[in-house]
């Protein structure tokens, strides 16, 4: 019951605004409020009395949710997020706004996430999971009258969805593998060339969803959203998404033997290569965005690994801190007018609050000890190491590149601007109603590193219905440590050096700003052969195809032309021929033609005689 | 009562027809005779019902076919006649000999 | 089961009825007239035994044979057609085809009043034997049309069992109006009375019948009177229910509903203005025949659906 | 009760020609209330049949016809035909009530297409070959005149290509009828006799050319590649109630006919020739796509996205035909996702046409290049669009996704890489339709483009109320039909059941 | 006793179809023929065929007294006051008759006719009924067809009106007009007529 309150009252609320339109744009912040707050109780219910639900939808395949100890952690932080969220766009979204609409697919979008966070079977997974990425089209294209923005929700929907043919091919493969009802965690139990094909399927999508290599480019033009979307989307909704689905398939990845390394390789790969990308940004936001793959790439690291206690820590922590740093910048994006990093210097200082807050999320983000993130990556890179060094090495290196940039965020906002280009004073404080998430959510990003200590991992893992994590041995810990310490410690002196000296950010490498070019490689590898291929195949259709039938016609007549050329004399020869013989017979036929009835009836009777006779003489 | 009396008779009237029509002049005159020579048609078919296929009334049938004839005929060819007649005042077959080869 | 004393009674009572609505009808002649009402009853006597008296008037050149086998045939028809008509239980020959010759027989009339306009060699018995065909060919047809539906309505084309199908239930006269309009029409049609007697209109001095005279007169119009009666005695068993009726007994329905509706056809008679030939001719194409095919084609399918 | 049902549009048609032409305003209404009454019926007829057995034939009825011929005018309804009769009761009213304002010959147009509902409606329920042959025709010739005598200027010729392809299709599928009248003992067209005879069980050759005319008849008519080139000139040339007729029922007679007919009749042959229609229908998904991807013509790409939608219908068919007897429950959802993509294609495309139709009532053209930020003058006519849009993509929550998620999970076990294939089509879609629709709704506004005429946006009208009670009960029901389709669901499902029992031997 | 009848009607009809051909007035030729339908039906009454006999009588009384008005209308002295002959190649014609006539007679006499299957006691006119409405409705519907399409074509033929007289000079006048005043309808002739 608490289960299904909690996806239709969001759901039910969003009908209502995005059907009354304006007319409710006045009531739909305090609606959305409300409908959030209520869902973060029924979160907490949900999570501790654990039901579940169910409907029949398709003949045999029920519409199915259920609470386990992964979805009840999900829950409650979706919830949470989400309330700070709303809290948030309250300020956000100005009275001019289209309101209702944006806060109608705000919960619409967060219904659709809470049954991927339940849902027990693929078809209930794919159905919310597809609506959770047409919301997102419509929030990231929430500015539609703004060039290019439909464009980039119309991008970051395409991407995903194209992952998403992976969900459809799994729900098949299952079915063929017979997989009671396509239900998610059977999927281990099947044997055979199906479930792989199931499960590379759903990894697919998954990756998509959460923009590992080779989808990140969509997560970049995400950005194109307002703050409060990118905030939801990128901490704990969408793109966490994708990492929580491969941890709840991470029994069936594990069945599998390759899966596992294979994901692995790319969550690794993508914390390390996006951690870069991060480092290069000019653009806060970008930068986040980066980061946030980055961050994800250690959710599917822990998957891969099998790591499911390290990677819910690194979700529930990573959705905390990215959505604080996230609001922190829509705030001062809405306040100051810029998201560029070098405008942005010693933002800090004009904004406290925003800046402490901040801080404390990108210390968190840079893995400081004993932060959140820093516990929940040493988790993850514990259980790697015994995989493979390789993989553990990878992993160590993306996190000092997540300490690199965080630093680097850092040290901009900190920096007391140069005289030359002061921040304009003038410029609008950050309305309460922004600024109130901000705290809890930074004391979330700070506490929730007890989630290490070990008996409340232990606990945890529990939750869980996981082995416990390997704890991993003190010199890791030390050695993450200390390498976090350092390089925040040398980016923020360098950084602050660089931009002292001349108003320059480090590492400002153009290949990587631009997200290793990955949108052109796209377009170049798949969306230009398309495009093509399309072309040519309408051409192909109105030239040759609907040409086809009057082609036919025309042989007919090229046809008839040759036969007029040559056979035609011999014809005309026959003809004439026939004509004469035709003509003598007439004239002889016309003979008994006298136009007198009784003779025509004197033949008649010959005829019939000779008939008669005919007919007597054959039997 | 036999069939082949039945059969003479409608001989006789088929005959009688057959006379009428190719001895008259009146294009009316000539419609009897074929008349007649239908009716003969009519007896012999409800004869062979009654003495050859009692069991099926397909020759019956045929008597209704025949008679059809005889209205479609009688029809036809007043009609005919009416429109020569308006023509030229005739009702002469010898005088409408428009069907000469 | 044709026992000759039916045929007597048969013959006995059409002629009865033919004597009563002869009378009737002079009867409404006199009152129109003001002449003395009582007189009207011994009328048809008195001018029967003036007609049989009375010598044959003889016109050159008149085709005699012809105008006496029609004036002869008139009266044959219409006692020929009673053969059909049950009575009391069953008609003197019930033929399994009584509809259809009771049909012929009426249309013998066509050929009677024929013979007898060309017979008797003068214009106006041509004109008024021409008109009785133009008539004919006006009424003939909604009238066949009447009798098929009467004979689908009781699938049967005995007369009996078209009387015993409107046992307990509706008489086809409701069921079928069209249809039972347009056979009262083609009564007055067939005995060439009333509306309908152009044939022998005043016009044209007795048209048809203008040269007969003695016995011929009297069998002609007696003819006239027979068909009229049998037309009405037909009625009854077609559309009237038969012989169904409470309290009495069923031959004496068939008598009273019989002279109920001459009693109608004679006063109609009467009182109907004449309508010309070519004027009913299109009323007849262009409202009764298609009236009467619709009705049959309704009455089909209530067959079909087993609603009759 | 199926037979008033069928003939009441016929009838009401029959009696309106008597009605005088002074009386035309009234035409509209009365044909609204005839599609009204005929629902309701329908309604009423699909209740009995739930309360009723909910399997097998209800309304059964058979009168002799040409007993000569072994031919009766047998009718009824089942799983598969009652939705679809359904869809064709919903569509008509939708017509009638967008064509309240109809100018233009109002009278012939409403006889017309009242007529043309009879003639739907009786195919639908047909289950005699020759009844079943001369709706499928009558529905050329009504459609040929739709098409002809309210196009647009290119219309003539277009309607033209339109009857004499179509025609010779028909003209194949009677050859293929008549086969199968010669091959059953005795004689029959009936199409129940000939499933209880199998008749070409023994005969593999024969079987497979007649199964090969049948379903070259009715794949002219579904569209499939490559038969379907009279589709998009027929489309862009209609008048819209023609076009949503045309995409919403007429296309679904080809379809319904391999359903009804071809994989009933000819059970052992469809199994051998599976593949084949596997791959028509994957080329058919995938060339649709690509061809709508590539035009410019608002129209022309609804047209081309209907072949693609019909390739899915045929994918599904064909892969329950690949299917051996181990997997039944799959090859039972592919079947059931195929009918259900019948449905929800009538119900979204009908209101893309719709829509379309409002789009040319305003612009005067159908050139997507030639709108642009219609979103800020027109929201409601946004609105509808957006979400006929989501729908006809196959997002979840409309019946489109219902289909297509079935069709897939049911074919791809025994089709894998064509299946496959196929679901790239959905992204394919859902990228065209998106671009179509931020090209014509968002974006700053009208964008400079040459040759298209400008269209009067900043004057341009919002949807009038006839519209929207058009557009809008189509797209609730398919956003009834996504969410709880199990009404729908099961009523087809035992037909299904059945059908893959015969097919899947 | 039915043979008596049959003898005498079979002789009655013959002698009645020779009459017609023989007496000068075209009244009592058609009514000769009339009579000869009448007697060659009571032989078919005979064979217990009442329906098929009885509609024979009727049928041709009306088609005798529709053909007796147009003998008036066409021929010259109907009432054949003055003793007249309009026949040709008389002798041919008598020989052709009586040559068929024996070939006929003798076919029908030598030729070893099979003895007729089971009688169904059915009754004749329901079994033709069923006949006609069942395996023979085909030949139903053509007679049908044919019957219709002589009434249209006849009328065509035969009426005096063409669509110009019909309509006077404005060929758009609705309805037409109706030579014979009365009746139904109609619209009485323009000015130029009177």
């Amino acid at each position: 019951m608490p289960l299904v309150l909690l996806v239709m009252l969001p759901a039910a609320a969003a009908v209502v605004l995005l059907l009354r339109g304006r007319r409710t744009d006045a009531a739909a912040p305090a609606i959305a409020v409300a409908v959030a707050v209520i869902d973060l109780g029924l979160a907490i219910v949900a999570a501790i009395a654990r039901p579940s639900a169910e409907v029949t939808a398709l003949n045999s395949i029920p519409g199915a949710v259920a609470v386990d100890g992964l979805a009840a952690i999900a829950m409650v932080t979706v919830a949470a997020v989400f309330l700070a969220v709303v809290v948030f766009a309250c300020g956000d979204i100005g009275r001019g706004e289209a309101r209702s609409r944006f806060f109608g697919t705000m919960l619409l979008f967060v219904a659709a996430m809470f049954v991927t966070v339940t849902a027990v079977n693929i078809f209930t997974l794919l159905a919310a999971w597809e609506i959770m990425g047409a919301t997102s089209y419509a929030l990231i294209g929430f500015w539609w009258s703004e060039p290019g923005k439909a464009r980039s929700g119309l991008i970051a929907f395409i991407t995903t969805r194209s992952a998403d043919v992976g969900m459809y091919v799994a729900a098949g493969a299952a079915l063929a593998a017979g997989a009671a009802g396509l239900n998610l965690a059977r999927l281990d139990e099947v044997a055979g060339g199906w479930r792989d094909i199931a499960l590379a399927g759903l990894a697919l999508a998954a990756l998509g969803k959460s923009a590992q290599l080779p989808f990140s480019f969509w997560l970049s033009h995400a950005m194109a959203g307002p703050s409060p979307v990118s905030a939801l989307l990128h901490s704990a909704a969408m793109v966490a998404a994708g990492g929580y689905l491969l941890l709840r398939i991470e029994p069936g990845i594990t069945a599998t033997g390759w899966l596992g390394p294979v994901v692995a390789w790319i969550g690794a790969l993508t914390a390390l290569l996006l951690g870069a990308v991060a480092v290069a940004q000019r653009d806060l936001k970008q930068l986040l965005a980066a980061s946030t793959c980055s961050q994800i790439g250690f959710i599917v690291l822990a998957a891969g690994v099998g790591g499911v206690a390290g990677g819910a820590t690194q979700f529930v922590a990573h959705a905390a801190v990215k959505s604080l740093l996230f609001l922190v910048a829509g705030a001062w994006l809405a306040a100051l007018g810029t998201k560029n990093l070098l405008r942005l210097r010693g933002a800090a200082r004009t904004h406290p609050v925003a800046g402490i807050t901040f801080t404390v999320g990108a210390l968190a983000l840079g893995g400081l000890p004993p932060l959140s993130i820093w516990v929940a990556k040493d988790q993850i890179l514990s259980a790697a190491l015994p995989a493979s060094t390789a993989l553990y090495t990878v992993g160590l290196a993306a996190a000092a590149l997540s300490a690199a940039y965080s630093a680097k965020a850092l040290a901009v906002i900190w920096t007391r601007p140069a005289s030359v280009a002061p921040l304009d004073v003038r410029a609008g404080r950050i309305p309460v109603s922004e600024l109130l998430p901000l705290p809890a959510l930074a004391i979330a990003a700070t506490v929730l590193g007890v989630l290490g200590v070990p008996p409340l991992a232990a606990a945890w893992s529990r939750t869980l219905g996981t082995p416990d994590a390997p704890t991993s041995p003190p010199w890791e810990f030390a050695m993450s440590a200390t390498l976090a310490v350092t390089v925040i410690v040398l980016v923020v002196w360098w950084q602050h050096r660089r931009l002292t000296r001349s108003d320059e950010l480090v590492a400002d490498t153009a290949w990587l700003r631009d997200w290793l070019k990955m949108e052109a490689g796209i377009d170049v590898i798949v969306v230009r052969p398309i495009r093509a291929l399309s072309a040519w195949c309408s051409r192909f259709d109105d030239r040759v195809l609907s040409q086809a039938v009057t082609t036919v016609g025309s042989a007919v007549l090229r046809l008839s032309r040759v036969v007029n050329a040559r056979l035609e004399w011999a014809i005309a020869a026959a003809v004439a021929f026939v004509a004469d013989g035709a003509r003598r017979l007439a004239t002889a036929a016309v003979r008994p033609q006298t136009g007198l009835l009784h003779q025509y009836y004197d033949q008649a009777i010959v005829g019939m005689a000779v008939l008669v006779a005919v007919f007597i003489l054959m039997r | 009562m036999i069939l082949s009396l039945y059969l003479i008779l409608a001989a006789g009237l088929f005959a009688v027809g057959l006379y009428g029509l190719l001895s008259q002049q009146s294009i009316v005159m000539i419609m009897m005779g074929i008349e007649l020579a239908i009716n003969g048609v009519i007896v012999a078919a409800a004869a062979v019902w009654y003495f050859i296929v009692p069991g099926s009334p397909d020759a019956q049938t045929v008597v209704l076919v025949a008679m059809t004839a005889m209205a479609v005929e009688m029809g036809m060819g007043f009609a005919v006649t009416t429109a020569i007649f308006r023509a030229r005042d005739v009702d002469m077959v010898d005088s409408a000999s428009d069907l000469k080869g | 089961m044709t026992s000759p004393w039916n045929a007597l009674i048969a013959v006995s009572l059409l002629g009865g009825f033919s004597y009563a609505a002869a009378s009737a009808s002079v009867l409404l002649r006199h009152r129109a007239s003001g002449a003395r009402l009582a007189a009207a009853w011994s009328a048809p006597t008195r001018e029967g035994a003036r007609l049989l008296v009375a010598q044959r008037s003889v016109v050159v050149g008149s085709d005699r044979a012809l105008a006496r086998i029609g004036s002869a045939l008139l009266p044959l028809a219409a006692i020929m057609a009673v053969l059909v008509v049950p009575l009391g239980a069953h008609a003197i020959s019930d033929l399994s085809v009584g509809v259809v010759w009771f049909n012929a027989m009426e249309v013998l009339a066509w050929a009677a009043v024929w013979m007898v306009g060309w017979g008797s060699n003068a214009p106006w018995g041509v004109i008024g034997a021409n008109r009785f065909l133009a008539q004919g060919l006006s009424y003939e047809l909604p009238h066949m049309f009447a009798l098929i539906t009467v004979a689908v309505g009781a699938n049967s084309l005995q007369v009996n069992q078209i009387a015993a199908a409107q046992h307990g239930q509706l008489w086809f006269a409701l069921t079928m109006p069209a249809a039972f309009i347009v056979y009262l029409i083609s009564i007055m049609g067939f005995s060439f009375w009333g509306p309908f007697d152009q044939s022998v209109g005043r016009d044209i001095v007795g048209g048809a019948a203008s040269q007969l005279s003695g016995v011929d007169r009297l069998a002609f119009c007696g003819g006239r009177y027979l068909l009229l009666t049998v037309g009405s005695a037909m009625a009854v068993p077609f559309f009237l229910g038969g012989e169904a009726g409470p309290l009495l007994p069923g031959w004496a329905w068939l008598l009273i509903k019989t002279a109920a509706v001459l009693a109608v056809l004679v006063w109609v008679g009467h009182r109907m203005p004449p309508i010309r030939m070519e004027r009913f001719a299109e009323i007849s194409w262009m409202v009764l025949l298609p009236a009467t095919i619709v009705q049959a084609l309704a009455v089909s399918i209530f067959v079909l659906v087993g609603w009759m | 009760m199926l037979s008033i049902i069928v003939f009441l549009p016929a009838i009401v048609a029959a009696l309106l020609l008597f009605v005088p032409r002074k009386r035309v305003r009234l035409f509209p209404w009365i044909w609204v209330a005839t599609s009204a009454v005929d629902l309701a019926l329908i309604i009423v007829a699909w209740t009995g049949y739930i309360v009723g057995t909910g399997t097998g034939f209800g309304y059964e009825e058979n009168v002799r016809w040409l007993p000569m011929l072994g031919s009766g005018y047998h009718i009824a309804v089942d799983g598969f035909s009652l939705p679809i009769v359904a869809l064709t009761g919903v569509l008509f009213l939708a017509c009638a009530v967008y064509s309240l304002r109809e100018q233009r010959r109002t009278r012939s147009w409403v006889i017309l297409f009242l007529f043309l509902q009879t003639v739907s409606l009786g195919l639908f329920v047909s289950l005699d070959l020759l009844v079943f042959f001369v709706f499928f025709d009558l529905s050329i010739v009504a459609m040929y005149f739709i098409i002809a005598g309210w196009g647009h200027p290119g219309a003539a010729r277009a309607a033209l290509q339109f009857f004499l392809y179509t025609f010779v299709g028909s003209l194949a599928l009677l050859l293929g009828f008549i086969g199968l009248y010669l091959a059953s003992t005795p004689h029959t067209f009936d199409m129940v006799q000939l499933v209880h005879q199998d008749p070409l069980k023994g005969d593999p050759v024969v079987a497979g050319i007649i199964l090969f005319a049948i379903s070259l008849g009715l794949a002219v008519k579904t569209p499939t590649v490559p038969f379907h080139t009279w589709l998009p000139p027929a489309h862009t040339e209609a008048p819209t109630a023609g076009s949503v007729i045309l995409a919403g029922i007429l296309l679904k007679m080809g379809t319904y006919g391999f359903v009804r007919i071809a994989m009933p009749i000819l059970p052992q042959a469809w199994r051998d020739y599976a593949l084949v229609f596997v791959i028509v229908g994957v080329v058919s998904v995938l060339y649709g796509a690509l061809v709508a991807l590539a035009q410019t013509n608002l129209k022309r790409m609804i047209a081309y996205t209907s072949v693609n939608h019909m390739g899915y219908i045929i994918l599904g068919l064909g892969a329950a035909g690949l299917a051996t007897g181990s997997n039944v429950q799959a090859s039972a959802l592919a079947v059931s996702g195929a009918v259900t993509q019948m449905v929800s294609h009538g119900l979204l495309t009908g209101a893309l046409f719709l829509l379309a139709g409002v789009l040319y009532a305003r612009g005067g053209t159908y050139d997507i290049g030639a709108y642009g930020g219609l979103a800020k003058t027109v929201p409601v006519f946004t609105g509808l669009m957006a979400v006929a849009v989501f729908g006809s993509l196959g997002l979840p929550g409309f019946s489109g996704f219902i289909a297509e998620f079935q069709i897939f999970t049911g074919s791809l076990g025994s089709a894998p890489v064509p299946t496959a294939l196929s679901v790239i089509g959905i992204v394919i879609t859902a990228a065209l339709l998106l671009r179509m629709f931020q090209r014509i709704f968002l974006g700053a506004g009208q964008r400079s483009h040459d040759e298209a005429p400008p269209a009067p946006q900043a004057s341009m009208k919002d949807v009038f109320s006839r519209e929207f009670f058009a557009v809008a009960p189509l797209l609730a029901l398919s956003v009834v039909i996504g969410i709880l389709p199990a009404f729908l669901l099961h009523v087809i499902d035992p037909a299904a059941r059945a059908l893959v029992a015969l097919v899947g031997g | 006793m039915d043979a008596i009848a049959f003898g005498v009607c079979s002789v009655g009809s013959i002698a009645a179809g020779i009459t017609v051909f023989r007496v000068a007035s075209m009244a009592r030729a058609t009514f000769a023929l009339l009579a000869s339908f009448v007697l060659a039906a009571v032989p078919i009454l005979l064979l217990g065929l009442t329906y098929l006999g009885v509609l024979v009588i009727l049928m041709m009384v009306m088609e005798m007294m529709i053909m007796v008005v147009f003998m008036l209308m066409y021929m010259m002295n109907p009432a054949g006051l003055m003793p007249m002959k309009m026949v040709h190649n008389n002798r041919v014609s008598t020989i052709v008759a009586a040559v068929v006539f024996v070939v006929l007679a003798v076919g029908a006499t030598v030729t070893p006719w099979p003895h007729g299957g089971r009688r169904s006691n059915a009754d004749p006119t329901k079994a033709l009924g069923l006949d006609v409405m069942g395996p023979h409705m085909l030949v139903m519907v053509i007679i049908g067809l044919v019957l219709f399409a002589t009434m249209v074509s006849a009328i065509v033929l035969a009426s005096a009106r063409g669509r110009y007289d019909r309509y006077g000079d404005d060929l758009r006048v609705r309805p037409p007009q109706d030579p014979v005043q009365g009746g139904l309808g109609g619209r009485r002739r323009g000015g130029l007529q009177r």
